[in-house]
């Protein structure tokens, strides 16, 4: 399979840009998607290509906005609706849990809501309290939705494209900080990656890092120092949050014994306590050692650049954890 | 002579919602439906002139008081109270309930709980129909006391911006719950919230169907040809408590029986059976009204409950995500 | 100490009456909390009490009068602000994450948010998709939030005079079907319960169960069918869930050595896995099973009554995740 | 006589911000600053005649672009300065950063990130004067991009019922990022919008403090007297980005040429020094100023960078919670 090279921003772009040229229904609509080209340039030449009527600038109302993605959604449409970021979300909440998310149960399966909601999510750098929400924590606990957090160019490209052409509502993760980030995507146009698969990015045998977004970068650092040190660490690119590769995990655990989950936001639930539910529910005599969470500390993001480091996990936080589970302090 | 036909027919279905709703509201109080009920009684000259204002393919959504739109709408009265007997055979399957009427033949698009949270889904219905290009208007219902709420106001924002084909009707009840509109608003006069959109509007009463149907008709007109939406208040009154569980002290008898005086049916019936033309068909549509209830309830009562197999089933298009 | 046999409902109302009577900073807003006696009658005779300075019915604008709580409770006072019911906060959502849980730490510990939001939360009986739901596995993920769920009328008014007098935005989690539950209640007026107790509702030895609110009720049911059964249960009411009370289930944990979690709510994430995760990490050592969780199925709400009860957790499931820890099938 | 004092020292509050933010700028290319970065340079008129319209007990409070506010309500330049800084001497102890400057000790509550979020907030400062028969007035300001979202509405909604002492003053400057009003508004005149509350308004440019000053003086006293809120629209222009990563393509360079000559500041400073009155003391505010500028960075890069500790203990009072 012949690939390109490409930063994740642009495998965004052209899986955008490819699904809107299949697919007259799909469109593309946000604040400053279309004239200025996107915030952090997603969508840049989306608006001279398709024109108004399908790169959709807005106003500021994304409890507004996301209404007429689903009401659009119900009758005919594939809306992609970019939240300039998760963050923002927030004031749209109500129409994600009550609206998209239920509305194919509550009409008795005669309504399907095919949308993606998508944006950058988590920390960016020093954007402080408010805009520095790792957002999955709440949407993956709904059921009716889809929630996928992709860490490569190659994956932001074949989820989305997956996500576009999925009946159910999406909640896409993007990640600021990997926008820039490089890799080979598949230039083959129906390149799609099934929801549901996570992926090993790297193999090892003494302990599992279980991780996605950008902290896949982060863990495979991690894993990196672990080697040399001599822990031979296998890390696992989950990439679907909503479903959870179950099957994989469990693999992985029955060849490490251990595991730790490494990711951005708090601590008190989430996607990181359930996967530790099932790892010990579905894994309780493989695991040697219990499973770790490495996620932001309990607090807002403050704005100070060191404390923001300290808030977010970085590699040193992993390996420490890795070491624990593995006893080797 | 077809305005005579349009009567009789208004009455039929003015009759048919408030019989089916005088039913529900029996089989509530004996157990059979459960949850909420909103009842619409008092209400139904709104939806059956809205209903008659559009076409087969135009849409309508409106809050949890939904039967009335969805009976107007031509959902089958069978249909309509299997849902509300949570039976296989409702509209949603009886997974929906009294707030969620849901009907894709009769683009009735629910019945939703949450309030104002409708409306801009509505907007984005008519979105999607200016977007495909297709000639389609949708109707936006929302009681008076959504007026202050976020959504709605997001709602009016993006269809006054894009000029959607939508027509956003208020039904004002004068109550939100036990609350009167001056203790809710600052202005009584609601339609002048579409002057912060630049948006068209009109305002009047509901004690006539032809009326309703006239007003209605003319903001569809607008949308239908472009011009973009328009806020309408409509001015009604519920004769029953908000709920099955209202007893609805808040008001005086006195103010339930003057506006009793404005009941579109018994004023309407009051016409037809004073005209020479129509005044023997009274009588029979009642008759077939009572059929058609009694057989509602029948199939309610004799049709399946929903498996649980539907659950995930209708949780996800496809396979299950968990 | 002497105590009144009180509903759960009229023990909030006189938490919120006596404490309305001891500092008249506080206050009580939201829909239909005067004129109309409260949408469930929990704030019934307070308007005539108070007056309408102080018990204040609120257009339906939940995000507006979320954040006028908020504002006031910068400048002094101390709003308690019912939500109808729970579902419906979440068109306020952005309101409690931004606003209430971030005030303190993003204005660098100025500015207090002593604000009770308050009201029924979970299911009822019929009440559908959009009005059934359990949000404390939303908010208990918030830093800076406190969220409490009492299960019986003392620990309600106790933990609401707690609550209320609370520096902290508190999340207060009531219950419409346990409105008429009745029990003991001191008449001591100071009698509060602290926020982070657990408490051991019924002893046992052979497995723990863990819940809170409506469900604490139906697992004391299920804990009497497994006595008889010969499985002694310890059934643990949380109260406080954010705060959580690590040392009483680790307590419990160490004689039990089986847990099983029963509450309303999704599976995915949310309070329930917290609690696993806490379990597993804190007392790996002690577990003999995998702990099991007892929740809603996961799916949105149904109405049909017989369905509900099904996507529910009841008695019987709650028995057979004991069994199954027990090994005892 | 007095006239002419005012107008000094409003110059020098403007020149004051218009000063700070230009070195914050250069700060934030030199990498001390981190995250968001919103310049108020252009607009500083309001912040300096709406503050000199209120007393000390009042309220303020804004958005992201917080700067000029926070300085014109009296906030120390230096603790200014340490919180875009990060550091522990900030207003925010340096948690907050850029969007996030609140001061206890001149009631400025924020600084807030969530576009039109702070105003139910707002109002609920204005409810609580009200609640405890304090005779304060609030200040809500917001940017014309915030008019569609649903908190907005509920503000407005809700103080205009209840006769809150707010006054909502949107400062347009004719952008929302890079989105031009007419691109995200169906009318022009943001003021209409108080209509649909019944709620008093009042609509000017910002080239002149005097006049923002006295206009905002007559709602304040409005707001003061228990008449109610006012919502005031205010033309104004950003001569920067949006942010400091916003190069601002979208507008031309002839359209910020055209309004630069409304600078409110150059125009007072080319007042002043046309009155022979007041011509000696511009070159003496100049300096002052430069010489608190100075001191105000030195202030924040010689301050100490918060502690760990500070996280849990800003997160709760008293015990953490987890
Ligand atoms: C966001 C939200 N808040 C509160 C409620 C509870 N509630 C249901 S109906 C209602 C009153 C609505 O009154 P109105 O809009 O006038 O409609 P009507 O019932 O009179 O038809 C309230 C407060 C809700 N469903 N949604
Ligand atoms: C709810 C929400 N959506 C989007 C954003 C991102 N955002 C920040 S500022 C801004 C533009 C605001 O424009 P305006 O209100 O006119 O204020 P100005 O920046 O011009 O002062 C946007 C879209 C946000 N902060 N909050
Ligand atoms: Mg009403
Ligand atoms: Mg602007």
């Amino acid at each position: 399979m012949s690939t390109t090279t490409m930063r994740y921003r642009e495998a965004i772009r052209s899986a955008i840009d490819e699904e809107m040229v299949r697919d007259k229904n799909v469109f593309l609509m946000g604040e400053e998607v279309g004239h200025y080209q996107g915030a952090y340039k997603v969508s840049e030449g989306l608006l001279e290509k398709f024109g108004e009527n399908r790169v959709i600038d807005t106003p500021i109302a994304e409890c507004g906005f996301a209404g007429i993605g689903i009401g659009a959604a119900m009758t005919g449409l594939r809306p992609v609706i970019e939240f300039m970021t998760w963050n923002f979300s927030a004031v749209a909440f109500d129409q994600i849990l009550n609206n998209a998310a239920k509305m194919r149960q509550m009409s008795g399966g005669q309504f399907n809501v095919p949308i993606v909601f998508r944006g950058p999510n988590a920390s960016a750098r020093q954007v402080g309290s408010q805009h520095s929400h790792a957002m999955e924590h709440f949407y993956a606990h709904i059921p009716g939705l889809k929630v996928v957090a992709p860490a490569t160019p190659a994956d932001a490209k074949g989820l989305l494209k997956t996500a576009i052409r999925d009946n159910n509502p999406v909640i896409f993760l993007e990640s600021e900080t990997l926008y820039t980030f490089k890799g080979e995507v598949p230039d083959e146009p129906d390149y799609t990656v099934p929801f549901g698969k996570g992926r090993v990015a790297r193999e090892g045998k003494d302990c599992t890092i279980i991780s996605w977004s950008r902290l896949l970068q982060v863990s495979l650092q991690a894993a990196e120092t672990l080697a040399a040190d001599g822990i031979d660490v296998e890390v696992i690119d989950l990439r679907s949050l909503r479903p959870l590769d179950e099957d994989l995990l469990i693999a992985s655990i029955e060849k490490t014994h251990r595991a730790v989950v490494a990711y951005e936001g708090w601590p008190y639930g989430g996607v990181g306590a359930e996967i530790v539910d099932r790892l010990q529910r579905l894994a309780f005599d493989e695991l040697d050692a219990p499973v770790l969470r490495v996620c932001n500390l309990d607090v807002p993001m403050p704005y100070n650049a060191a404390l923001e480091q300290q808030v977010i996990p970085q590699a040193n936080r992993i390996i420490d954890a890795v070491r624990q589970v593995s006893y080797r302090q | 002579m077809k305005r005579r036909e349009e009567g009789l027919e208004f009455f039929r279905q003015l009759l048919l919602i408030r019989r089916f709703e005088e039913e529900s509201a029996r089989a509530y109080s004996m157990g059979k439906i459960g949850g909420f009920l909103h009842l619409y009684i008092g209400q139904e000259a709104i939806a059956v002139g809205a209903c008659a204002a559009i076409q087969k393919d135009d849409y309508a959504v409106t809050t949890y008081r939904d039967h009335g739109l969805a009976l107007a709408r031509g959902m089958p009265p069978g249909v309509a109270m299997a849902e509300l007997y949570g039976k296989q055979t409702g509209c949603s399957q009886g997974l929906g309930g009294s707030m969620h009427f849901f009907h894709s033949e009769t683009n009735m698009l629910g019945g939703h709980g949450i309030v104002g949270g409708h409306r801009p889904l509505a907007a984005g219905v008519a979105f999607a129909s200016k977007y495909q290009g297709y000639p389609h208007v949708t109707l936006a219902f929302y009681g008076e006391g959504a007026s202050s709420i976020g959504a709605s106001h997001e709602a009016m924002s993006l269809a006054a911006l894009w000029k959607l084909p939508i027509v956003f009707i208020c039904e004002n009840n004068q109550y939100a719950m036990g609350t009167p509109l001056k203790r809710h608003l600052s202005i009584t006069d609601i339609s002048l919230k579409a002057d912060a959109y630049g948006m068209a509007k009109d305002r009047f009463v509901a004690d006539d169907v032809f009326t309703v149907r006239d007003r209605i008709q003319a903001a569809v007109d607008r949308a239908r040809s472009g011009e973009g939406p328009t806020l309408i208040e409509i001015r009604t009154y519920r004769f029953r408590g908000h709920s099955m569980s209202d007893p609805a002290k808040y008001r005086t008898k006195s103010e339930l029986d003057a506006e009793k005086q404005r009941d579109a049916l018994t004023r309407l019936e009051k016409q037809l059976l004073e005209d020479d033309g129509t005044k023997d068909q009274v009588a029979a549509i009642r008759e077939t009204v009572e059929a058609e209830i009694a057989e509602a309830i029948q199939f309610a009562e004799s049709s399946p409950e929903p498996g649980l197999e539907l659950l995930e089933a209708t949780t996800y298009d496809g396979d299950f995500a968990r």
